[in-house]
């Protein structure tokens, strides 16, 4: 089993929905992030002081999947994903040793 | 005539109200836009107090009120409001108030006429050129129909308002101030175009706290508004208020039982706009009806305009923040119900409706006020809008409308709950700019 | 009697100021709930705006007020404020002001009092029984408790309510309003029972600027609600006001001293709850006693509540935002405080309390106001309470509150700041209800 | 003199309308710290309303405005505020309105003073020591300075004020008020040194609608605080309230464009602050210049405002939420600007500025006003916050500061947003303090 | 070392702290996120405009865990967690190179 | 590669960011969390009612980096984020099988 991990621009998250939903995959967990990188951040001023916030919002979804499947959801989300602007994001996979239903405790891909 | 100090205290009172409105107003449509535009929304209001008052002082409340002899606009001279308060007592002729109250009075109807519009382009609108869009629209829109509507001829009762003279009953402004600024609203909605992401992304309100918030002060000032509107504290504003109270009432149990039928809810969104749905009917009607007549027009108001505000979707136009479905429609629903629920009987300065005998002869009335006012400021802002749109650009680009206009225009952001406890993740200062220091 | 437009200016303003207290209201006690609950809190005050204010057109002014010769309920017909306006200038005798005048202050009234009572049911109830609650309640227990209170027989001194001719003094609606709706909620908690997870889960106020906001607008209002009593602009007028700011602020000093003691720390809920219980306590008393007495009945109910708060931990009803604890005890402390501190010095249609020579006699009818009120709602409410339940069922279901009523009830959530900057996570638009078409 | 209700009803529309501003203030200022300190922002204001009304009552009253002869302070004994009421018109000459009616529209403005000051000290203040504070300096700074600015003598003219005595002109507190607690604020910044991170940390707003909430709010409320100060409804009252109306929107005006130009952006905290600042200097002028000049000083106000609030970085004081930049500077451009823009024109209680052939005797006057509250304010305020900060201690340790104060000084966080629907990650009910049951 | 990794619902946590507690477990890190799976999301409908919220509030529970000690925990949790319905949740154990504590710079189980 | 994932308290956030841009790395992501562990809680009371939170906030951090640089990096982090008070935090290792850059699709160290 294996974690994808993608991290991306937040009005992505939708067109990445639809396209792991296209690939058979209907479960993920997502979460709010904030990003650092080549993407610069913005300014605000507040009274004159001005104040520079190089964090810029992004979306964190994980996906736990079978070993075979990993390479074509990587695949799947980065187009998905991509704008071809600076800050699009990054995907990463994890080995994961297992995973559990907690509804009914069944292991594995029974899991997923 | 000497000075009433009651009826002043009222004057006064009441146009402390009003001036509230907008930033209730403000809070009202802030609340409902999405968090990344709420600054900008609520900027469009603010910055409306701002430039109007301003030019009511230089020649606003004399292109409006000025003796003119005119029946289309007022005096082209400067506003003498550093004259008329020669007189410390002077009055408001035939009112026992000093003018400058009748002139502060009526200022917030002008400051709160172009706000009203900002709500119809929600998160797109470049800020430098709604500023200059707000005065040059009092300019040619506003402060002429306030004349038409509003200017009973003073003193000498010579160049009254042409609608005012023509007998159109708008006891405070279904016409002047929300037709008007309804139609306004259509006009830029078309414009400027729809937002990116238009009846797909999520545009649903941010904060409800805060609309509901908006919604409260406005029916609080809109006491003022009508009530207000009778320039005395007598029979006639206490009949006003009553109304205002129990048609708004009337509207927000309209809309909520459209809802509640429609889509199995009740929402406070609903009673929210169910209130200034029916705020808005009353307006006019407000010292021509008898209660009971109120409650009726706002129910109307209020189980029309919620089916109203889907228009927008049939004729796809984003009057974002539904500007057409609430100002426009329930604007004329108050114009043209005077002419069925209207009754000498409660105010003899009144005329009797349809139901009262009266026959067609008001509700006729009524229609051409509503809909010259309409006409005419559909067509002006529409030209207004797209001179404006070729000179200025009246559009922020599209990237900016994605990360977010309060951002892109004003160098802000709303909210920063992350420093709750504890530190924060929301950046550092890197300079000050009043200043040539940079941070230590 | 001739009109006083300055009596008239007041008692109006004093009425928008009233209005604004039930928002105001249900800001304060929004703020307290959790935020999937906070829509639901605020729906159950607005809709009592809108249902009350239309019965009051149709029947309840009549109930309350109109000309029985009864002093147990006013005439049981059709509230004529169709023709009441006739005479513009028609009098509520005794009183130089526009019976509408009166009519829509009084309404105010009648519209807070079952907003009130919501505090003590937060997160758990279903809005169709609540609304239904508040018609079938005001008929039968607020419009004739008002008449026992604030009508003192009109022009021909007939028909006083039973309170009010026994000499009972409530100059704002101690008893009307706050014992009433506080012994109300006491009713209504024990029906419906305690929410899911109560004195497990934390159930704290999830936004207290929104707490502090409404409570701002509390005070603000209250000065119409008790200075508007006088119904005139009057030297009654002005102790009242006087009373009621320094009595408040006694509270606040009173409650924030006991939670420095016991709790080690004061709290911004400390402060706005303290405000709320001066508020309450002085409301009675407000132009019956000396501004020093206002200083020290405040403080006495600001520290009583502090501690009256949590009663409901050692009975075990879940009374969520504290009706009981602040409304029904700061309005007993209030009624019996007249007993004590009630002066015919500062106001001749007062009487002498205890402390003034005045004797029991006094305190004695205060108690026989402040627990007869008590006991005809609490009874009442608990067997229209246990009715609704059985029939239209009062309580949603345990996932639902579990979920969040604001989502099951309404249909809504209060916040979205998701959309902060940039993109949301928070759905897509799925469909038009208003309108045949899909989204595009 | 017989009561005159219609200036009456105005006065206590006024006086409710200047409570407000507190509470507006507290939202204004509350918006403005960081989320971890809203709640002891606010409650620094909401405890001034608690402390300042009860020393009124007492003492308060009597020092500012007792009978004593003396041009320094009223007489040192008790209120008789439970005297004065005997007679229900008993009036507060040369004023036909109740003296009570004056009593407590003054101590509005004893309530706000302090409050004001609290924003130079904001994120860090021992909350008990803020609280001894103020009972302090209210009577050794406030009391006497209101008797200097607004004590014309009473029904004898003997005892007037050494300032009012003296010709200098402030119609509605600018010394007495805003430069007073600029001055104060300066003092305190000094007393207690600078925040934990100052100029490193992003110490932004945290809540700029609610900044917004308190600046509608505060603008509303200003028509009282400076209209009202005619103490009556007439045209005195009429030229107040059109100058504060016009002179905010053109700070409003002047401080967005001094933004626009030097930062490239106009923002909602700008448009904010430009109307307090506006309103701040409009305050002493609004009934001594014309409408044309108020928008003049007003636009003067916002762009010099804008500009001074970067002194404190070039000084190097934490003036957290600018007192100094915008009530000091404010206070001190309105107060001056009447011996330019002053005519007799618009008021014959007024006098001719420079601009009017006045020559420079009034802006002498104006000056002598202005710098001696300074003077006094800063000096007496900066010997009291270094006297309680060795004795009580004044601010907070360095980990309280970090944690926020809003938990370590009372207990309590301002959001939880988490339960916003379905569960929370926010802790549990640990104990019931109010009672001997821990939670079931 | 492991990382446990588990996301359940919201008003869940209490219960699951309480279980890993018991366990001798005194160390975890939580955040909020968002579900998708067959758990079905609700409705909103802002005049008369519906919303379909299909993301549903989770919390996600974070625990590092000496590998001999993973499957317990997991299972502790998916006893405290599991309420039978659907959108109960996952968790899964991911393998961990190290670990250090910051305060002391420990590594390894003595981190914990 | 590896992921280097570190929970920190919130203020450390400016300095383990200048740590890691002086060590070359201008890339992260960053996410709010709470902590449970041997840090206190703290406690609130509303109307008398007392609430023990005992989760305190924290900020997570994640860092995608090559496998040599991993131990420096954690090295750093801890450098940068220690106040040697209870509650400092944690720094984990965790290898990861692949990394993806949105915009480009460039894999491997190339991606970070
Ligand atoms: N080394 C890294 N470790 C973890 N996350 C990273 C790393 N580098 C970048 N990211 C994440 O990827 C996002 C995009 O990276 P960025 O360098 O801005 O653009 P791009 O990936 O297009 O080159 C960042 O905002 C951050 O969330
Ligand atoms: N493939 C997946 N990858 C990551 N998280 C998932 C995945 N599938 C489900 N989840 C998470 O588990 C939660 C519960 O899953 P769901 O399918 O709704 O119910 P159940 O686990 O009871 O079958 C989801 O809300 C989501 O957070
Ligand atoms: N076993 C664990 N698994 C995951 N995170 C942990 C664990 N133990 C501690 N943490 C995280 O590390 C933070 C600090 O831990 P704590 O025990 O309070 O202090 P310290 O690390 O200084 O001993 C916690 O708030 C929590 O976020």
């Amino acid at each position: 089993m294996k974690l994808v991990t993608a991290i991306v621009k937040p009005f992505k998250l939708e067109d990445v929905k639809v396209a792991l939903e296209a690939r058979g995959i209907h479960g993920m967990t997502v979460s709010e992030a904030s990003g650092f990188g080549r993407q610069r951040g913005h300014t605000e001023v507040y009274r004159g002081a001005e104040y520079t916030v190089d964090l810029v919002p992004k979306v964190r979804i994980e996906v736990l999947i079978d070993d075979e499947d990993a390479e074509a959801v990587v695949d799947a989300i980065v187009a998905a994903a991509q704008s071809g602007r600076i800050g699009d994001g990054k995907v990463w996979v994890i080995p994961v040793d297992s995973v559990t239903r907690v509804r009914t405790g069944e292991k594995g891909s029974a899991a997923l | 005539m000497e000075l009433s100090a009651g009826d002043t205290a009222w004057v006064l009172s009441a146009s402390a109200m009003v001036l509230l409105m907008t930033p209730g107003l403000a809070f009202f449509y802030g609340g409902m836009t999405r968090a990344k535009s709420t600054l900008n929304m609520m900027m469009m209001s603010f910055i409306s107090i701002g430039i109007v008052s301003v030019l009511w002082v230089i020649y606003g409340y004399s292109f409006a009120f000025g003796d003119s002899g005119s029946k289309w606009i007022g005096a082209f001279d400067w506003s003498h409001l550093g004259e008329v308060v020669n007189d410390l007592t002077s009055n408001g002729a035939p009112y026992p108030i000093p003018v400058l109250a009748f002139a502060v009075f009526q200022l917030m109807f002008a400051v709160i006429t172009p706000a009203l519009i900002s709500g119809s382009i929600a998160d797109r609108t470049k800020f430098v050129t709604w500023s200059v869009f707000i005065a040059i629209w009092v300019t040619i829109v506003y402060f002429p129909v306030a004349h038409w509507v509003f200017d009973f001829g003073g003193k000498d009762a010579t160049g009254a308002g042409w609608l005012a003279a023509r007998g159109v009953l708008d006891f405070a402004g279904g016409t002047a101030v929300h037709i008007n600024a309804g139609a306004a609203g259509l006009a830029l909605a078309i414009v400027l175009g729809k937002r990116v992401g238009w009846r797909k992304d999520p545009m649903r309100p941010h904060n409800l706290p805060l609309v509901l918030i908006g919604a409260g002060l406005l029916w609080f000032g809109w006491f003022g508004f009508n009530a207000g509107s009778a320039l005395g504290a007598n029979g006639t504003a206490a009949l006003a208020f009553m109304n205002t109270q129990v048609a708004t009432a009337g509207a927000v149990a309209g809309w909520l039982i459209v809802e509640r039928i429609r889509d199995g809810h009740a929402t406070s969104l609903g009673a929210a706009s169910g209130a200034v749905a029916g705020l808005v009917a009353i307006t006019p009607a407000c010292a021509f009806v008898a209660p009971w007549a109120a409650v009726v027009i706002g129910f109307i108001a209020g189980a029309v305009c919620a089916t109203a505000v889907a228009l927008k979707y049939k004729f796809g136009y984003d009057d974002s923040l539904d500007v057409v479905g609430v100002h426009l429609v329930g604007g004329i629903i108050g114009c043209l119900s005077i002419g069925f629920f209207g009754t000498k009987a409660v105010n003899a300065f009144g005329a009797d409706g349809l139901l009262y005998g009266g026959g067609f002869t008001l509700l006729g009335k009524q229609a051409i006020g509503a809909f010259s006012v309409l006409a005419y400021s559909f067509v002006v802002t529409l030209i207004l809008g797209f001179i404006l749109d070729k000179t200025l650009g009246f559009r922020i680009d599209r990237d900016a409308e994605i990360e977010g206009i309060d951002l892109t225009e004003h160098a802000e952001t709303a909210y920063d709950f992350e420093g709750r406890s504890g530190g924060s993740i929301s950046g550092a200062l890197s300079g000050v700019r009043t200043t040539e220091g940079a941070p230590a």
